[in-house]
């Protein structure tokens, strides 16, 4: 658990968080607008900058107390900054040996070296200097290196801003597994909703230098006026796993996690998508302009979903436009886009049920 | 005209003031360049424009006649050794306290660089002691006079051979302070200055002028005044 | 003039900063284009020439005084061969010898410092110069230059301050010349020599304070720039 | 025009571009994978590295032949650095200004410096030094000082990464309006399919240090083993413009442009989208995950795009799917991605009318 | 032992080597923190710091020296404060002399670079290593020096030839005792002094040569290291 409240001045800009109070485990995304003082914030928690001011208490220590602030070096957080920040007079691997000996040793099982590595691609460039890499081979030896820390906390900072889709398809999975399978809290700033809808717990919003609010991923999925929704609508995000279709290895389909006890999982196939590289725990993210709604199911269309769900809410989205919130089988959330029009003609209400069309659906990532 | 006059160092103060006296009675000017005779020596043999240079010894005045640089040599000054101590009584038993080697420091001039080392060296030979003092490091050389006068009146060295005129020269920061003992002059080699006319001057006539004035009563009484003999 | 109600002979004050601040731009001048050639020097002879840059260091002054007074001999290879250049002069025992003795034995001073400043230069933002259109000398004095100021400032530090209290070359190559090459090191040694220690005392409290104040002048100037660009 | 063949080692790393030839107006993008060598051949053609070999030619200007390289302050090119490369000494203004003051006085009318500076949203940024800026505000700065150069080039690597979703578009508009209206020839790295789908007229694919091939975006699109398609599937780009349905603000329709003198315009109602800020000539981006098929309209669902279409040919996109590419009214092209029982059951087949149900499309960005 | 048939006293040689590492180690001892203080001192006072730094350049190296033998005198206070703590030896005319009259005297060499070399670090660098737990000691070591080893040496490079050619302060603070504090430039002095030139230019050049190569062979070893790490 996080709570305080943190100022930190640096030149005109003035950081003041307010109190907030945020679980700690599973990930925290930091989200907000360029300039609205997330790297500060950051900075501030990792107690690098000496004029930060106020409250931060990690569970039951104290980080910060007024002007007194637990040296950075003793908070035990491994950081992932937006620009890599690597040590020049170190090759690649020279970079991983300082973190990881300083490693705590009774943190020993932790993470493995060489999962790191390999899931990281650095392994070709363990010899090389830093001078020289590509944008993207910066970045991934920077996670490489917060991870094999075997820090008690992970901080990142736009990680993954400069990597191609692979190597971000890949690192979510890698964040993914190190998060769910050895608990580490993690704190991260990211400027794409799909990533926060991926791997987030719950969301820190920022804006102009203040925590606006902080949400877990349901809530934020739950109003329509969510800063998340800003660039591409209402998005839903469904917790469940994916598996084969009758064992055949290139058709999946993701099975839902029913909520509620008398919930049933729900199923969907999924669209051809070159991420798909793992099974398991996954999250389906599901936009709201790509759910069509119908009052029954219909034959002869390419529509592979046709979901049974009921109308829980209908809000205004936007300008002519409608959010219609359906409740799936399982109990979780889908959302629907709409036109004015369509909810007039169809007639749709709260409370009915109708039928979910997604053509197919894409995994988060 | 203006003519400019290398002065060893330790002739520093007497060369000022024989200036000052010789501009006012001739109406020329004179500037004067001092510094460590072997330095001066140096400048001239590459071309310094000097008219006249006064020497620490008689050797590198006699090396420039030699080779056409110069003329006129003259020993203008003949300086005296005097062995000085803050504290040590060398005034009433120098023999026995040189003889006893109950000190830290030593301090002479370099021999090579300086005529004052050079008799001070032989001083110390015609005791069989200067072997002994320097095998056992208890020497501190300066490379002139001046720095060997530094290192006792600092107190750095317990006592040391120094020039008579820094201990007459009024202003002496140990006028009248610590004690002196002059070794006998039979000890030592004359510590004869020479001084020349330099061969490159353009007014030789106004060098000429100050070199008779030095020579004369006027400049013999300066020179007396800070210490050093005159022939 | 008199200070205190001593003595004091400005000349060689005068003339101790002259000579300081005429070394420090011709170093400017000269170590600068030295010091970037070698840091963007490639060759294996590199290390030679940096090795070279340092060994007027080496040598006690006196020593490299005299070895200079030889090399400028008004009679020598090097006078002559400027004198095929119509020079009639001399080289040493004059202002111009005082110059040319600091610049040789400072050289290291401001070669070194911008060497390493401009080690330290981001190749990205000398490429970025380049592709908006300034060329090699434009960079140099708009992007290059600036982002050295440290360096500049290390290496114009040192050789001011180590000019100003150098005694052994300027004694040897200058030839101490009342009112012409005495400068404040030679007139201080020439004091204590004639037991003129009050006055040796007040000169060298001169030079420590002024220098003291140029300094610190000089560091305020670039605190106030430091700090308006972050 | 730019034509040639470029070698450049750096370190163990071979850039061998083999010969490549393409038109330089417009945009053209590079795209590949982390370490491919984009950033190297940008900064070969651009004359960054005198280890530069080979041959260049910007129309008929030769910009390097075998060890000659035109030196790069001389090549007129306005460069986006992936780090943003601001000159530390100078202001933001003074960066511009470095810019402007270096730029032809003879190209006088070419960008507005004020405009850029409106669109790049570094107004209140202009006094600061450039030392503690975030993240985004450094990139947005290089991206205003490359334009205010009134280069005749622009190379931008990866110049939107670091950007949040808003930023992005409004970066994406500026870039649009300058490369239309003042023509400048732009070469941009980029790992977002969606940028190179929004901008882009060709694409040049990277691999391994080599120019794999140049397309147009046409080409590129129009082969499902295509780059662009591994991370979303294949996806389609039609050209058109935005306009009001019924002079209602907050209604917009999708307009295309017919390709053929016979074609007829197709109408689009667009979703909810934050970055719908302009109106004028744009491109559509529709997913072929988001494209359906029915054999004939639907009632009583809420979709509002149902397109007569013919089906051109369909080919296998992944194991199980087919991409299914049919032909609008208008002559240009969109992708539905099916599984192959959908193909079976509908008994669909090269030649055929169908109708292509396209719950809502969003503006390529 | 002769060279060339020309004698050469081997003792100078080996006492200049010996004072001028031992002044290196001990500026880098003391230079470099004092450098790290001042290069993160935010307080107004830094300015005068820095300028004090440089102070000891501006006295001609005899009068430097004039006053160290005054400070450091046995019957001084210096002496005899450290007499409290049961030092029982002279301060002058020895090898801790003309250590630390070297060390006083070179002390601008060594801070001014490091001092501009620690400015130059990247914040962000040391913040990360910070986060990977290394405290201030560690961070120093593993991540600040390294960094900063253009600035270490031009430091090193600087004090080590300056040392060796220095003449004035070690002459004044060492008492040039022959076999015990005659450096070579004072031997080299000496010779010039009493017309055996070509003792003087022997050792000049086994000065020189040796120097050239330590400095060859130090700029070679950093270039090694800078090319592997690119
Ligand atoms: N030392 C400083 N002096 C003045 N302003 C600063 C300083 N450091 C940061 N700022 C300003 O504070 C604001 C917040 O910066 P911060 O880096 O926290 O933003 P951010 O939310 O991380 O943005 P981005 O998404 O672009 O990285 C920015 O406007 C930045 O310019
Ligand atoms: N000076 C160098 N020495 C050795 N290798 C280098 C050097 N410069 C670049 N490389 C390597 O060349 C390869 C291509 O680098 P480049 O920067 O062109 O990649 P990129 O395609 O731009 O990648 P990214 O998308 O990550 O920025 C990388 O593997 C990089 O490590
Ligand atoms: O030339 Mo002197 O008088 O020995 O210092
Ligand atoms: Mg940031
Ligand atoms: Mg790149």
């Amino acid at each position: 658990m996080f709570a305080g409240n943190l100022t930190l001045t640096v030149g005109d800009f003035r950081m003041a968080s307010g109190d907030f109070r945020f679980d700690s485990d599973g990930v925290t995304a930091l989200f907000g607008r360029s300039g609205s003082g997330k790297s500060t914030l950051l900075r501030a928690m990792a107690g690098l900058d000496r004029h930060t001011r106020g409250q931060l208490r990690f569970h039951d220590e104290v980080w910060q107390d007024g002007r007194r602030g637990l040296p950075a070096e003793r908070r035990d957080i491994g950081m992932v900054f937006q620009h890599a920040a690597l040590l020049a007079h170190r090759t690649v691997r020279g970079n991983l040996d300082f973190a990881a000996t300083r490693a705590p040793t009774d943190r020993g099982a932790a993470i493995d070296r060489d999962q790191i590595i390999e899931r990281t691609g650095i392994g070709p460039l363990l010899d090389r200097a830093v001078g020289n890499l590509s944008g993207g081979e910066r970045q991934r030896i920077a996670i490489a290196r917060a991870l094999v820390g075997k820090p008690r906390v992970l901080m990142m900072d736009e990680p993954l801003a400069a990597l191609d889709w692979r190597a971000k398809a890949e690192l979510l999975d890698l964040f993914e597994t190190v998060i769910r399978d050895f608990g580490i809290p993690t704190v991260m700033i990211t400027h794409a909703p799909a990533e926060v809808e991926r791997l987030a717990d719950r969301v820190v919003f920022m804006s102009e230098g203040r925590v606006e609010r902080v949400e877990t991923l349901k809530e934020a999925l739950g109003r329509v006026d969510s800063p998340l929704f800003t660039e591409e609508g209402p998005v839903a995000s469904l917790d469940g796993h994916v598996e084969h279709v009758d064992g055949d290895p290139h058709r999946l389909r993701f099975v839902t996690t029913p909520q509620t006890g008398t919930g049933q999982p729900v199923t969907f196939h999924l669209g051809a998508d070159g991420s798909t590289t793992e099974h398991g725990p996954r999250r389906l993210r599901v936009r709201a302009d790509d759910v069509a709604l119908a009052r029954k199911r219909l034959d002869n269309i390419s529509m592979q979903n046709q979901l049974p769900a009921r109308i829980e809410r209908i809000d205004t989205s936007a300008p002519g436009r409608r959010a219609v919130f359906l409740t799936l089988d399982d109990g979780q959330r889908l959302v629907s886009e709409v036109t004015d029009r369509a909810v007039a003609d169809m007639g749709l209400d709260a409370g009915q049920a109708v039928i979910a069309l997604v053509k197919s659906a894409a995994l988060a990532r | 005209a203006t003519i400019t006059v290398a002065i060893a160092a330790n002739f520093t103060k007497a060369a000022e003031e024989i200036g000052a006296a010789w501009e006012a009675k001739s109406g020329h000017d004179v500037r004067f360049s001092f510094g460590p005779s072997g330095k001066l020596l140096a400048q001239i043999q590459n071309g310094a424009p000097f008219d006249a240079y006064f020497s620490a010894d008689t050797d590198r005045p006699e090396l420039l006649v030699e080779a056409g640089d110069a003329r006129d040599f003259f020993v203008y000054a003949r300086g005296q050794l005097a062995l000085f101590s803050l504290d040590l009584p060398v005034d009433e038993r120098a023999e026995a306290i040189l003889a006893d080697g109950d000190f830290r420091y030593l301090a002479a001039a370099n021999p090579k660089a300086a005529p004052y080392g050079l008799a001070a060296q032989q001083v110390l030979e015609k005791r069989g002691l200067y072997q002994r003092y320097r095998d056992a490091g208890k020497i501190a050389t300066g490379e002139s006079i001046t720095q060997t006068f530094q290192f006792v009146t600092t107190g750095n060295a317990q006592l040391g051979f120094v020039a008579l005129s820094q201990l007459r020269d009024p202003e002496s920061p140990v006028a009248g302070k610590g004690h002196t003992w002059m070794p006998p002059a039979e000890d030592y080699d004359p510590i004869e200055q020479g001084a020349v006319a330099l061969t490159r001057s353009e007014h030789p006539e106004v060098v000429d002028d100050f070199l008779t004035f030095v020579r004369g009563d006027a400049g013999a009484a300066i020179i007396a005044k800070y210490g050093y003999d005159t022939p | 003039m008199t200070l205190f109600g001593i003595p004091l002979d400005t000349h060689p004050i005068w003339l101790t900063l002259q000579v300081a601040a005429v070394t420090t731009i011709l170093l400017l001048l000269i170590g600068v284009p030295i010091a970037w050639g070698l840091s963007r020097m490639r060759s294996r002879w590199r290390v030679v020439f940096e090795a070279l840059v340092s060994l007027p260091l080496v040598l006690p002054p006196t020593v490299l005084g005299f070895y200079l007074i030889i090399a400028m001999n008004p009679n020598g290879p090097l006078t002559e061969f400027l004198g095929r250049f119509g020079f009639d002069g001399q080289l040493t025992f004059n202002f111009a010898g005082l110059v040319i003795g600091s610049v040789l034995f400072s050289l290291p001073f401001m070669v070194q410092p911008m060497m390493s400043a401009f080690q330290g230069l981001s190749e990205e933002v000398l490429d970025a110069a380049r592709l908006m259109r300034a060329g090699l000398l434009d960079r140099f004095f708009s992007v290059i230059l600036p982002l050295s100021r440290q360096g500049l400032l290390v290496g114009s530090v040192l050789t001011f301050a180590h000019t100003v209290g150098e005694f052994g070359v300027v004694l040897m190559v200058g030839g101490n010349i009342e009112g012409q090459t005495r400068m404040v090191s030679i007139a201080i040694f020439d004091h204590v020599e004639s037991f003129e220690y009050a006055q040796a005392h007040l000169l060298s409290a001169v030079m420590v304070v002024f220098s003291f104040a140029t300094l610190v002048g000089v560091y305020l100037i670039n605190r106030r720039f430091s700090a308006r660009l972050g």
